[in-house]
This record gives C-alpha cells, sequence and structure tokens, in this order.
C-alpha cells in the first residue's frame, strides 16, 4: 500500500532533464540569488527604508540616477544608429565577406572591456591621435578637451556595445523571408515603400531586443566611466562601488543596487511586454 | 537596391567597421613604443614593453592567476551550464521557464549588484581573496554564456537521438554522454571559450573579490587608473591576439560563438 | 620564545612606485631576516579594512592607513596594540611616539606639480592662489576627487595662512572652489594620475603626493612642485586585529621603524622617514625634494587628522555633492 | 545475429496516458501475436506516438501493464526492455559510421568485440548494405539511411519492432520503395512489428492487421479489406478511403437484405443483417456504376454530372440527384474520357452487395 | 474589385536564362491563353521556378521576350507588371492584419482610402474571408492563409495569377481542398494562371494545359488526359502515372496497326502510325486485364503473381513473365480481394487500342 503510494510518488517527480539541472540550479540559488537577496535584506535592516527614502529622494542620487540612464539613452541610439545599416550591410554580404565583417564585430566584443577603453583614452588624450592630428592639420592650436568628459563616456560605450547591438538585429535580419520583400516588389512596393512598409517592421523585434540589451547593460556600467570620465561621470555603478569601497555603507549601497535591478528588470519588462504585444 | 545607395552603405558600414577596430590597431605600434611615457606616434621601436611585462613577477602572478580561475570557472560553468541546457532543452516539468531565467539572470543583472552581492556573502565565507572565490563567481558569471550557447546547440540535436539509444539499451546518462555530447562539440568548444574570456576579461566582480590573488584585469585596472604606460598596450596585444586565437579555433572546432 | 612561523604574511599598502620600493627595501630584508615571504596587497582601503575586521575574514596581517584614517582606524579598533618590546618608537618625535596602534612610518605631501613647459620665461606657479590663477596660468588642471587637501588649498588660495587653516570655513572653502572647478579637467582618483596627467599634457598643473613627482623632479623631465602650502601628513602602519601572525606583524613594524631602511625608502621615492636618525644616512642631494627639507619645511602646511577624522565623513559626502552638482 | 526468430507476442491492458487535461490514451487493450505486423492508424492527435512510447519506455502508463511475451515491462527502463524502434526520420547517429551505428546496441550491452563484428556485418548482409560499413549517415541516401536503422533496430535480437512513421518526411516514389523492403524484412525474420501511420494507403499496403484510433482509443482492429469494406464506425469508413455515406433507417427486408430508408424518402438497398434502427449506409466511390441504358441494378439513380476529376489511371465524378452529392470513381477501362461531362445526366447504380451499413 | 475580368494572354518566346554554367531554362516558347489554368510539371531542378520569376521579373532572362496582351515587358520590374503572385508558403506579412495585407498592393499605388476598403473588402468576400479583416496571419489556419494571399495577389486586378507551388508544404488533406478552391476562384474570375507543381496528381486535376519540363525545357503541352494517355517522350510516361514501358522495334502491321517487336521475341499489337524503326511501347496499368478462360485480347500473355498489394480501390498486381516484370492496377469491381494470390498463374491481356507507342 505504501509501496505503491511511494511508486506513484515517483512516477510524479519530475525525473531526467530536471534534476541534471538541479545543481546549477543550487550553485545559482546559493552564489546569485541568496547574495542579492540578502543584499536586499541589507538596504531594509531594522525593517527602515531610510536608505531607499535617501537614494530616491536625495537630489545627487537623483541627479545620478537621471545621468546615467541619460546616458545609457544616448549610447543606445548611436548605436541603432550606427549599427542597424551595418547589419543589414552584412547580411547583403558574400560568404568570405561576411566572415570578414563578423571578424570586425567580434574581435571587439571578445576583447577585454579593459584594453578597449585603455585605447581610447591613448586615442581621445590630450596628446593623444586624434588631437595630434588635429594640430598638425593646423586645425587647431591647442588641444582639444576629448577626454574625460561626457562625450568620451559615451564614445567609449558604444565601441563596446555596438557588436551586442548588431548581433541580435542581425539575426532577425537574416530571419526576413527574401520571399516577402519580393513579394511586395511584385506587388508594387517602390524601394522605399519595401523598406518602411515591410523590412523595417519585420525586423523591428531585432531592434528592440538589441536596443533593450544596449539600455540594460549601459543602466550598469563601470569601468569605462571609472577611467574616461575623469571623475566627473558618475553613473550609478560608479556610486555604487564609491559606496562600499570607500564609504563601507552596505545598506545604501543595497538600496542603490535594488533600485539599480528594479529598473534593470523594469526596462526588460517593458520589453518584453513590448514584443509580446507585437506578436 | 539602388547601386549609389549600395555604395553609400558600402561606405558607411566601412567607416563603422574601422571605429571598431581603429582602437585595438593603436594599441599595436603603442605596444612596440621606444618612449618611457605613452607616445603617438612612438619615437622607435623596442620590445621593452614586453619585457617589462614577462619579467614582472606581479604580472606574471596576475597573468597565473586569470588562467586559473579562467580554466576552473570554464570548467565549472560547463558542467553546471550543460546540464542546466539540457534541464531547459529537454525539460517538460513546471518552472522550466523560471529556471530559465534564473539561468540566464546573471546577465541582466548589472555586475555591479552580482559582485557586492557576493563580495558580503564571501566576506563571511573567508572566500574573498581566494582564487575559489574568483572562480565561484566567474562561474555564476559565465553560466548564461554556456546555457544560452549549450541550449542552441541541444535544439538543434533531435532528442528523438536520445530515445534511439536508450531503445538500444542505455540509460538517459549514457544517451547523453555516448550521442548528445559528442554531437554539441562544436557548442561546447564555442561556450567554453565564452566562458573563458569572460572569465579572462572580468574586472567588476574581481574589483571586490580580489586580494592578495589579483586577477590579471584587475590588475591592469590598477595600473590604468594609475599610469598609462605601455606595458598596458603590450598586455592589450598579447589579449587581442589570444581573442583572434581563439576567434580561429571556434571558426575551425566551434559553431556560432555568439548566441544569437 | 617566538610564535611558529607562518608561511607568508600579507601588507597591505599604497601601489605604484612605492610598493615596489617597499618591497626592494623592506620585505626584502624581512624575508631575509625570518624566512617568512612578504605577499603585497594594495591600495590602502579603510573601508575594506574595516570589513574585513568585522567579519573576521582577515586578509592582511599589516595595513597602512592615512593620517586621519589612522584615527579612525583606532577608534573602530581596527589595530592591535603596538607591542613596544618589538617596535621601539622611543625616538619617534613628539606626537608620534604617543600613538596606541600606528606606527608613523614617513611623511608626505599633497604638492602642486606643474609641466614646467606650460609657461613661458620662468614663470612658475609657487602656491595654490597661483593654481586659483586662471588669467596669470590658463590652462587645464587637476585636483583629487575628494575633499580632503583641496578645502586647504580653496582656503589659503582665498588667502588664509597656512598656520590659520583649522577649524576649516568650509562653506568659504566651497565659494571658492567653485571658481576653480570649471577649469579642472580631470579629478583625480588614484595617486599615479597626477604625474601621468602632467606627462601626457593632460592638465598643466595638478595637486598630488610629491612621491609621485620626486622621480620625474629628479630625472629633469620637465616637471616640478611648489612647494607653498602643500598639505603634509604621516602614512602610518598598524598590526590589524585578529591577523593569526600578529607578532610577526610586530616585527615588520619593526623594520619600518628602522632609520636605515627609512633613509633608502626616502631616497628612492621621496618620502621621508620619521626616524630622526634616518637623515644621516640620506644622500644630500635628494633631500630638496622632501617636504621636510629646510627650504621646503617653512612653506608646507599640515594636515589635522583630528578635524579630517571629526569632520571628514560629512565634508566628503558635501563635496561629492558639490563635484556632481551641475 | 540469430536470423532464428526471437519474436514475441506484444500485450496490452487497460493503458491509460493522460499528459495534465488532454487523455492521450484512453483505455486500450491490444494483443499483437508473434510475427505479426500490425499497424495504428489514426489522425493526428489520436494517441498512436503516444501508445508507442508507452511500449517502448519513453513515456509511463497512468495505468494498464505492458508484456512482451510473458514478462510484465510496464516500468522498466526504455533500455532493459529489448524494442528495437526505427524512428522517423530514422535517427541515426550523424556521429558515428554506419558499422558503429549498428554496432552500437550491442557495445553498450558488452558483447565481445569479435562478436559484435560479426554480427553487425550479418545485419548489414541482410539490409544489403554490406561494404557500406565506413560511411556516415550523411553519406547514405534515405533508402539506405533507412536500412541502416533498421539494421541497428535488430542486431540485437530484439522480441519486438516498433516503426514510428518511419517515411513521414520522404516523397511518394522513395516512400513507396521503402515500404516494401521493410515489409519483405519483417515477413523473412518472423518479427513481431508495430508500425505508426496515418497514411492510410501505407496502412492498407502494408499491414496484416490494421488498428484504427481515434482519440485515444482503438476503433476497430481488423485485416486491411476489412477496414477498408467493412468499416465498424462512420469515422474509420472515413477515414480510409473515399465513401459517400448516408445516414437512415434499416428496415428489415428478407434474404439477408435490408432497406435504409434516408430522410427524403430514398430507399437503399443492402446486403446486411443489420438490425432494424438508426443506421448509415456506406457505398464506396468505386463501387458505384454507369449503368447502361437499360442495365439493372439493385440501388439506381439519375445524377447530374457536377464536375470531373483526372486523375490519371481514374476519374473522379462529382455526381448530383437533388440535394445529394455523390461520388463515383471510374477507370479508363470503364468510361472513355470525355464521354461524360459536366453537365450531362447520367444513370448511375450499385448492387446490394455494394452497400456496407454501419449501425447507429 | 472588378469582377469582370481583365484576364490577358501570356506569350514568351525563345526565353534562355543562365546561371553561370547551369542552363535554368534552354529556349521556351509558351503562349498561354486569356482565362487559361496552364501547370508547369516537372522534376526538382527543371527550370519551373526560374521560368516563373522571368514572367514575374524577378530574374532577368538572357535572352527571348515575355508579352502579357500586347505588352513586351521582358524588362519591366516586377511592381509595374501587374501580375498577381502566389508564393510557396504564401508570403504574407506577418506584421500586418488579413486586411492590411490585402489592402498591401493598393495601398503602395496610393488608391484612395475609401476605394481601397470597398475593394478589400470586395476581395476577403470573395474568398469567403470576410469578418478576418483584423487577424494577423499567425491566427489563420493554412487554407485560411492561402486565401489571403489569393485575395491579396487579385485584389489589383492582374492580368495573370502565378502560383509556385502554393501547397507544397501542407498535408494531403488540406492539399486537395484548397486545390479545388483555388481552381473555382480561377474560373469564376476568368483569371489567366500559371501554376508550378512537381506533384503530378495535382497537375492532372487542376489544369487545362500541362507544360510538362524538363532540363529546362518544355517536353510535351497539352491537355491533361493528352499527356496521361498519349505521352510524347519516355520521360514524360515516366513522370507521370505508373507505366508498363518496354523497348523494341515497331514494324507496320496494317490497317493502323503496329507491331513493338522486344528483344525476348514477343510482339506487342499496338493501335498506333508510328512508322517502322525503334520504339518505346507504354501500357498503363489499368489498361492490363485479368483474362477470364477463354477470353479473347489483342495482347496475351501468361503471367505469375509475385505480390499483391491491397491499397483500398485498387488492388496493384506485380506480374512476372519471363525475365519481364509488369504492374497491373485492378478495381475490387474487377477483381475480388483474395481471387488472385500472390504465386497465382493467370493470363492477363489488353487491347492494340491500350498501347501508346513512343518513337525513338
Ligand atoms: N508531452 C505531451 N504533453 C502534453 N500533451 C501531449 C504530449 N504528448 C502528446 N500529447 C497530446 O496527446 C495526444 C496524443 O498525441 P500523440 O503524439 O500520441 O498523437 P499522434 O497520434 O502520434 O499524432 P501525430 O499523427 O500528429 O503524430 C495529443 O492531443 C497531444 O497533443
Ligand atoms: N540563383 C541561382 N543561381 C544558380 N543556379 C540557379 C539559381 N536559381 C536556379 N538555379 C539552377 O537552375 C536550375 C533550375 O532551377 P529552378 O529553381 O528553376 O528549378 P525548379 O524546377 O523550380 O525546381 P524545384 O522543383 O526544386 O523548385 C537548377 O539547376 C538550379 O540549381
Ligand atoms: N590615503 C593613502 C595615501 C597614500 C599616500 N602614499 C604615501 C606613502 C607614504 N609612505
Ligand atoms: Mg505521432
Ligand atoms: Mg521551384
Amino acid at each position: 500500500m505504501a509501496g505503491g503510494a511511494l511508486a506513484a510518488l515517483a512516477a510524479r517527480v519530475p525525473s531526467g532533464p530536471f534534476v541534471l539541472g538541479l545543481p546549477a540550479l543550487l550553485f545559482l540559488l546559493v552564489i546569485f540569488v541568496g547574495p542579492v537577496l540578502r543584499l536586499l535584506l541589507l538596504s531594509i535592516e531594522g525593517g527602515s527604508l531610510g536608505a531607499y527614502e535617501k537614494a530616491l529622494t536625495d537630489g545627487l542620487y537623483l541627479q545620478v540616477f537621471r545621468d546615467t540612464f541619460e546616458i545609457a539613452a544616448i549610447v543606445t541610439v548611436f548605436c541603432a544608429l550606427l549599427g542597424y545599416p551595418v547589419a543589414f550591410y552584412l547580411t547583403t554580404l558574400s560568404r568570405t565577406g561576411s566572415a570578414l565583417g563578423f571578424a570586425c564585430i567580434l574581435i571587439p566584443l571578445l576583447t577585454s572591456v579593459l584594453v578597449r577603453t585603455y585605447a581610447w583614452m591613448v586615442i581621445l588624450g590630450r596628446n593623444g591621435i586624434v588631437n595630434r592630428t588635429l594640430m598638425d592639420w593646423g586645425m587647431t592650436d591647442r588641444p582639444l578637451a576629448l577626454l574625460h568628459n561626457l562625450p568620451s563616456v559615451i564614445i567609449g560605450m558604444t565601441h563596446v556595445l555596438l557588436p551586442m547591438f548588431i548581433l541580435p538585429v542581425y539575426s532577425v535580419m537574416v530571419r526576413v523571408d527574401r520571399e516577402l520583400l519580393r513579394a511586395a516588389d511584385g506587388l508594387g512596393a517602390s524601394g522605399w515603400q519595401v523598406f518602411t512598409r515591410v523590412y523595417l517592421p519585420l525586423t523591428w523585434p531585432g531592434v528592440l531586443a538589441g536596443a533593450t540589451l544596449v539600455f540594460i547593460i549601459s543602466l550598469g556600467f563601470y569601468i569605462t566611466p571609472a577611467l574616461l570620465g575623469g571623475g566627473r561621470i558618475m553613473m550609478i555603478a560608479n556610486v555604487i562601488e564609491h559606496q562600499v569601497q570607500s564609504l563601507l555603507d552596505w545598506r545604501f549601497a543595497g538600496a542603490l543596487s535594488m533600485v539599480l535591478l528594479v529598473a534593470t528588470l523594469a526596462v526588460q519588462a517593458i520589453s518584453n511586454r513590448v514584443q509580446a504585444r507585437r506578436g | 537596391m539602388r547601386p549609389w545607395l549600395r555604395r553609400l552603405l558600402r561606405g558607411y558600414s566601412l567607416v563603422v567597421f574601422a571605429l571598431l577596430l581603429l582602437p585595438l590597431l593603436i594599441v599595436v605600434p603603442i605596444s612596440f613604443s621606444s618612449a618611457r611615457y605613452l607616445q603617438f606616434p612612438p619615437p622607435g621601436w623596442s620590445l621593452q614593453w614586453y619585457k617589462r611585462y614577462l619579467y614582472d613577477p606581479a604580472w606574471i602572478e596576475a597573468t597565473m592567476v586569470s588562467l586559473r580561475v579562467a580554466c576552473g570557472s570554464t570548467l565549472l560553468a560547463l558542467i553546471l551550464g550543460t546540464a542546466l541546457a539540457y534541464s531547459v532543452v529537454r525539460g517538460r516539468y513546471r518552472g522550466r521557464v523560471v529556471v530559465e531565467r534564473l539561468g540566464s539572470g546573471p546577465l541582466i543583472v548589472p555586475h555591479i549588484v552580482i559582485a557586492i552581492a557576493i563580495y558580503s556573502l564571501f566576506a563571511r565565507m573567508h572566500l574573498t581573496g581566494t582564487e575559489t572565490g574568483l572562480i565561484l563567481a566567474h562561474t555564476v558569471l559565465a553560466i548564461p554564456f554556456v546555457l544560452a550557447v549549450m541550449s542552441a546547440s541541444l535544439r538543434t540535436v533531435d532528442p528523438v537521438l536520445e530515445q534511439a539509444a536508450m531503445s538500444l539499451g542505455v540509460s538517459r546518462i549514457g544517451a547523453i554522454v555516448r550521442v548528445t555530447l559528442p554531437l554539441i562539440r562544436p557548442g561546447i568548444v564555442s561556450a567554453g571559450i565564452l566562458a573563458f574570456l569572460s572569465s579572462f576579461d572580468e574586472v567588476v566582480v574581481a574589483i571586490f573579490l580580489s586580494g592578495t590573488t589579483k586577477t590579471l584585469p584587475k590588475q591592469m585596472f590598477d595600473n590604468i587608473m594609475n599610469e598609462i604606460d605601455p606595458t598596458i598596450a603590450a598586455i592589450s596585444v598579447l589579449q587581442i591576439a589570444l581573442v583572434v586565437v581563439a576567434l580561429a579555433l571556434v571558426a575551425r572546432f566551434g559553431a556560432k560563438a555568439v548566441p544569437r | 620564545q617566538e610564535p611558529p612561523k607562518p608561511r607568508q604574511i600579507v601588507v597591505n599598502a599604497s601601489i605604484g612606485d612605492t610598493m615596489v620600493a617597499t618591497r626592494a627595501i623592506y620585505y626584502a630584508e624581512f624575508e631575509k631576516l625570518y624566512g617568512i615571504k612578504v605577499v603585497e596587497s594594495g591600495p590602502v582601503n579603510l573601508a575594506k579594512l574595516r570589513a574585513m575586521v568585522e567579519s573576521g575574514n582577515i586578509e592582511w596581517t599589516i595595513s597602512e592607513v592615512g593620517g586621519e584614517e589612522a584615527i579612525r582606524a583606532e577608534k573602530l579598533g581596527l589595530f592591535e596594540p603596538i607591542d613596544r618590546k618589538i617596535v621601539d618608537m622611543d625616538a619617534l618625535p613628539s606626537p608620534m611616539k604617543e600613538r596606541k596602534v600606528t606606527l608613523a612610518r614617513g611623511v608626505y605631501s599633497t604638492a602642486l606639480g606643474y609641466r614646467k613647459d606650460a609657461f613661458k620665461n620662468g614663470q612658475y606657479p609657487t602656491n595654490w592662489a597661483d593654481f586659483w590663477d586662471v588669467k596669470k596660468f590658463p590652462g587645464p588642471r587637476s585636483l583629487r576627487a575628494r575633499a580632503i587637501d583641496n578645502l586647504e588649498f580653496a582656503l589659503m588660495a582665498d588667502g588664509v595662512a597656512t598656520d590659520k587653516l583649522y577649524p576649516l570655513d568650509v562653506d568659504r572653502a566651497f565659494k571658492k572652489l567653485d571658481e576653480i572647478k570649471p577649469h579642472i579637467s580631470v579629478w583625480w582618483s588614484t595617486g599615479q594620475q597626477p604625474a601621468q596627467l602632467l606627462i601626457d599634457r593632460e592638465v598643466i598643473m595638478t595637486s598630488g603626493w610629491n612621491g609621485r613627482f620626486y622621480k620625474l623632479q629628479r630625472d629633469e623631465s620637465g616637471i616640478d612642485v611648489a612647494w607653498g602650502g602643500a598639505m603634509t601628513k604621516i602614512g602610518t602602519f598598524g598590526v590589524v586585529k585578529g591577523t593569526p601572525n600578529a607578532y610577526w606583524g610586530q616585527k615588520m613594524l619593526a623594520l619600518m621603524n628602522d632609520p636605515k631602511l627609512q633613509a633608502a625608502y626616502a631616497e628612492r621615492v621621496g618620502y621621508p622617514g620619521t626616524h630622526p636618525k634616518s637623515w644621516d644616512y640620506v644622500d644630500k642631494a635628494a633631500l630638496k625634494y622632501f617636504p621636510t627639507s629646510p627650504e621646503n619645511l617653512p612653506k608646507v602646511a599640515w594636515t589635522s587628522d583630528e578635524w579630517w577624522a571629526e569632520n571628514g565623513a560629512a565634508v566628503e559626502e558635501r563635496f561629492s555633492r558639490w563635484l556632481l552638482a551641475r | 545475429m540469430a536470423t532464428t526468430s526471437q519474436s514475441l507476442p506484444l500485450s496490452l491492458a487497460g493503458i491509460e496516458k493522460r499528459f495534465g487535461a488532454v487523455t492521450a490514451i484512453g483505455g486500450v487493450d491490444l494483443a499483437v501475436e508473434a510475427g505479426e505486423f500490425l499497424t495504428l492508424l489514426g489522425p493526428s492527435g489520436s494517441g498512436k506516438t503516444t501508445l508507442l512510447k508507452v511500449i517502448a519506455g519513453f513515456e509511463m502508463p497512468d495505468r494498464g501493464t505492458v508484456r512482451i511475451g510473458q514478462a510484465d515491462i510496464t516500468r522498466a527502463p526504455p533500455g532493459r526492455r529489448n524494442i528495437g524502434m526505427v524512428f522517423q526520420n530514422y535517427a541515426l547517429f550523424p556521429h558515428l559510421t554506419v558499422e558503429r551505428n549498428v554496432a552500437f546496441p550491442l557495445a553498450v550491452r558488452h558483447v565481445p568485440r569479435a562478436e559484435i563484428g560479426r554480427r553487425v556485418q550479418e545485419a548489414l548482409a541482410l539490409v544489403e548494405l554490406d561494404g557500406y560499413q565506413a560511411r556516415m549517415p550523411s553519406q547514405l541516401s534515405g533508402g539506405q539511411q533507412q536500412r541502416v536503422a533498421l539494421a541497428r533496430a535488430i542486431v540485437f535480437n530484439p522480441g519486438l519492432l516498433l516503426l514510428d512513421e518511419p517515411f513521414g518526411a520522404l516523397d511518394r516514389r522513395l516512400r513507396q520503395q521503402l515500404q516494401e523492403e521493410v515489409r519483405r524484412l519483417q515477413r523473412r525474420l518472423g518479427l513481431t512489428a508495430i508500425f505508426v501511420t496515418h497514411d492510410q494507403e501505407e496502412a492498407l499496403l502494408l499491414s496484416d492487421r490494421i488498428a484504427v484510433m481515434n482519440g485515444g482509443a482503438i476503433e476497430q482492429l481488423g485485416p486491411p479489406h476489412e477496414i477498408y469494406a467493412r468499416p465498424s464506425t462512420v469515422f474509420a469508413a472515413g477515414f480510409i478511403g473515399e465513401s459517400n455515406l448516408w445516414r437512415g433507417t434499416v428496415a428489415n427486408a428478407g434474404h439477408d437484405r435490408v432497406t435504409i430508408a434516408l430522410d427524403d424518402g430514398t430507399r437503399i438497398l443492402a446486403e446486411s443483417t443489420a438490425t432494424p434502427g438508426p443506421a448509415t449506409a456506406l457505398v464506396r466511390p468505386e463501387r458505384v456504376r454507369l449503368l447502361e441504358d437499360g442495365e439493372a441494378a439493385d440501388n439506381r439513380l439519375s445524377v447530374t454530372v457536377e464536375e470531373v476529376s483526372y486523375l490519371g489511371q481514374t476519374q473522379k465524378y462529382l455526381l448530383r440527384s437533388g440535394d445529394r452529392v455523390l461520388t463515383a470513381v471510374w477507370t479508363l477501362a470503364a468510361v472513355a474520357v470525355g464521354r461524360v461531362k459536366a453537365g450531362d445526366t447520367v444513370a448511375v447504380g450499385w448492387q446490394a452487395a455494394d452497400v456496407h451499413v454501419i449501425a447507429g
């Protein structure tokens, strides 16, 4: 009787694939979810929401949040403007051509963010290549301040994130059925009409996916603003780092982290929602 | 497409490609500079920065730490992530979607948040400043890559092949080992390389978890913060070479390196 | 009877050239004497030290801290008391010899460094008033992204005498800082940045730790230091509370108090030692680059660690706010 | 490989399988004799694959038992059941050579090397693929792949062979060729085989018996011609072949004959032992004949030709009689092309023996 | 939409198209009448799609002209040709509703809003999809999708309708249903239509005329029954329907009759005007009859039955006479199930009129 019940139970317990997922699941619960939740608890220690009040009302931090979103938005727009045509161009290339094109995208993508940021320091510095060239050509007599400001941070971040925009857009573009374009053509649409009425709407999910990815990653950026921002461009991650490393204010760092996390998840959720609505 | 439009598109794209590669190319001549400080174009050529890197025990030690940590976390992430991918792709249990989301979570959650969360856990577990701690943390960061690549690979393997193997006399694990894994070897290579690079390049977590054991990126970060000397350029060139070799390996043995 | 020797001890200290010098001079000696490996870590970080002690996860055996931080560290109980039987501090000048938990090892200044070639016919800046004078000395500048020192610089630029700085008139300092803010192109955060910024021509003048300019000065590489109003303080080390190797930490402190080693170190990095006898061993040619040299000492100002220990947190926060405000 | 058959009977008793709210199998009893070729035929979603999976062990039934020979294998893992299976698209291991594919079931059973070699050789010879040992599956034609799959499924002397739509993805020509090969081999080895398809032509062609499945249950079980000629349900009639189906009421007419009275008053004479009551009359289109002038038939109808479709061997006629539409299929031998055209009015008829009555 | 037909004839003259070394189309002349339904039938790679693309304007021919009505449109861009096209898998725009899909060709022509609304409404009514305006293509069944594709292809009154294997991906049942709908609509609107398929049954069923393509050329052009009964090449005979084909030598036998002497001495009597010389005799399997005792036939053979396949409506018999294998297909009406079994020896025969002679 009990044996039968047990057997019935055993038959009901999800077996096979589920069990294989358990180690990773436990691992992530202990070393990822647990700590993040603990951080949440830490930020509301003693039942006080003071840290959140500070994070969400203090002008300084509001400013940082505003800046962070602004920078993320600008970077996303740049990635879209630069990336969309390039992704399309990639779909038109021959085998070798697209292999070379992909190398141009994958090599930077896989290269250390530090290396890339360092390279921009070399290029944009007061004594860097751009200024040297401008001065050699007599276009300016004094070096321009290209580094350690908002534009340099945006350039650096765009460089880091552009491949992450191009890849998802490309993957949607190659899946667009050429037959549809031909159908539009055959139905009398002009080139521009084919683009605006068929191609752009069909590739829009890719743009949305790429933009979401870029925006989300931008929100959490730390290295580039730290190295290219000259101490003046503070994104939320830099503030969090400062809270922990220099001020040891775990509670407040936790609160800021949670706000950042919620913002990130919210952006993702909105993007999912928009995508789902489009069917 | 009209020819002039095509040309415009090509021109535009080539400029973007150039902008993507330019910074990396600039680093090369600088790494061979004979100047004591950063100067471009270099006044002369020398291998001094490579020597400086290779003969400085601090750099070498950091490199070794990074290699060990990257290998460890790659191995761990491959095992955990592949099993997870299998579970998500083949499983039919309720909550599968949640499990998948969880597995790719570290990709979405800002690294700074993960870093300080893990830091506070590891501080209590006496794992800060240890290679073990770095390996565990980097494994968390690498699992989403492995999950993405391996689930894509697994989806290309017809589950019927596993059933076929089982009907021919092996258990599920036997079927996975004898049939599934050999079939997705290219995916394993790609996932492994992605996981390796994600650890080998990782800075933010390393900033928090490095103590006496510094990873190469952490050492580089400190160095860049301190002095923009061409040693970094030399290391950069070596790293870019590593990436190019990795890409070539993937092209040769792997599937698409990047989750699409 | 000595406690058993561990395989290694860990010293947390400033990074950069001083780290290399510390290894070559102190750690090498320590390893030679006791056969215990010294592992170095850095940079100096009070917050981390505190987290370490509070979590009981002690990675460091001894750690360096800045002057005002030493006072906070002592209050927070982050260091073991100094064992006077091992570390003989009696020879140090007062009040250094009265310290309970930290050894004052060296003296350093945050001084005004500049590029000589940025100014015509020897018209170099000499103090913080010049730094603020963007008409006479046009060009980008850099300051540290912290309040400490900057407030003092602003007050001196505004005419406050070096010995009348404390207690700081914070409001006045910030008002003065407002003036210079548009001309600061980089707010530096790590020690080597100032020198690097000068070398790279990113700025024409900057605040910076004197040791970081020392080599450049000695190399005649076109970088020089104006000592007027250089904010001077002591660098200190303590044995981390709860370390299992406290005894060997004390032994290391003893070495750091050794006049000969201090002299070698000072000559190498430009940070003079605290032990009076160390002066006897220093090459006289190096002396003029020290904040404590006869010609520099009258020009420099001394940081009040007590004031900063008391007000630092609040003032630093206000400074962050000020820095980010547009 | 022993070509002496180890073939075993299979019996299913009270098999039930639910997926959440969906009942995939709702109580199936089935006995397959040793050496029999039984086909599960049914529309998509009728539970064919699920039943096969229950037999193979990939799904556990919620209720019921599965026996091969004497052994109850209901809960045995798939690898222990000793069942050979040929999958849709064959499921050859693409990373292994033909030889190692066929050797797989022996290797995992730790059969000695030398014996593996011998048995693989035998199995490949049997499917006429000796000499292909070193090829990879991708280097084989569809037909050759199937033969490898067959060799792999029988090399370990399974008691039972399962085939789940093995021809589902093939074009018609290759399909026909392979159907014949499978059937030939199964007969030769005397294997018990269960074959799944939703292609009625294939089922008719290959099977000793057909089990018509619908909604997770077996609607009818019998040899092909019986299923075609005497379907026991309207569903089975409609699913297999084209049909003219008319609902009406049975009345006895003596001499093993009945009449079926349709709503509109038409009476259809049938040879049947059906009892009076509601019923459906079935007349296959090829039984409807074009009547020559004065030719007699048990049932006779004057119809207008609505549409003629030329199908090569045969022509299909859509005929109308009042509100009733019926289909007739005539070969060219019977009616020359163009003799009967759309719009014509003709007389058609069929014998009482051509009518099958489905009760209910 | 004007239901008054604007249908125009199409003519192709000397069309050639090469891709590098491959000659996809090698000189095709073809005239399609207004309102005609013409099918391009041929094996994979025979150039069907390429020819359609040349007509639609997606490929430029290397040589030759394309005319619709009087206009030479050889070099006109696709959008200017006024050709409606139904693509394989329909190519509906997945991001647009049914209504906006159908409106597309009108919208890009800047037809006024109100008129678009009216014409879309009419077109949807025509394909019986009124009420589905707001659905997305993904929310439609395969059949409904096809009707939307059709509506979109005809809403702008094209002079010509092209269909490239529109049923390629469908299962048999849906396929049949849609074939009928397309045909009905085409007839009703009187549209000129060119239809591509490699399914011979489909071609026979739907077409006014069939163009059998092979290797980039048209091998035969004619109505279905002619193509089936009198294929002009062995290829056409083999490609369409099952065949018994025998090579031999024609000799005159008087009275419009010839004999074909096969290698083994067998002589086949045929009604034909073929001239003496090498030729192939074609006898369709359904023409081979089972001879009753003493029944006469122009051609008579004693054969052994090798295999019997039950196909429902018909049974297929594999018959052997010496080295020669022939296929016969008999309906149940002709031969009851089980009357002729494998192993039996029977007499079969066919009339001289049942033999078609293919010269060469
Ligand atoms: N894993 C599953 N989860 C939920 N429902 C399932 C599952 N497998 C099958 N079903 C359902 O059970 C029923 C029977 O499915 P099954 O695959 O056995 O049908 P089938 O007869 O093989 O159909 P087909 O001809 O399409 O292969 C269907 O309604 C199907 O949707
Ligand atoms: N773009 C192209 N480049 C090179 N060769 C081509 C191209 N398009 C078609 N071909 C070749 O031309 C020949 C005819 O191809 P086409 O697509 O017209 O055949 P089809 O009759 O439509 O075949 P299917 O039934 O497989 O669709 C083939 O040999 C094909 O390989
Ligand atoms: N707050 C840390 C300051 C470090 C300055 N380095 C000085 C080294 C003195 N030995
Ligand atoms: Mg199935
Ligand atoms: Mg085609």
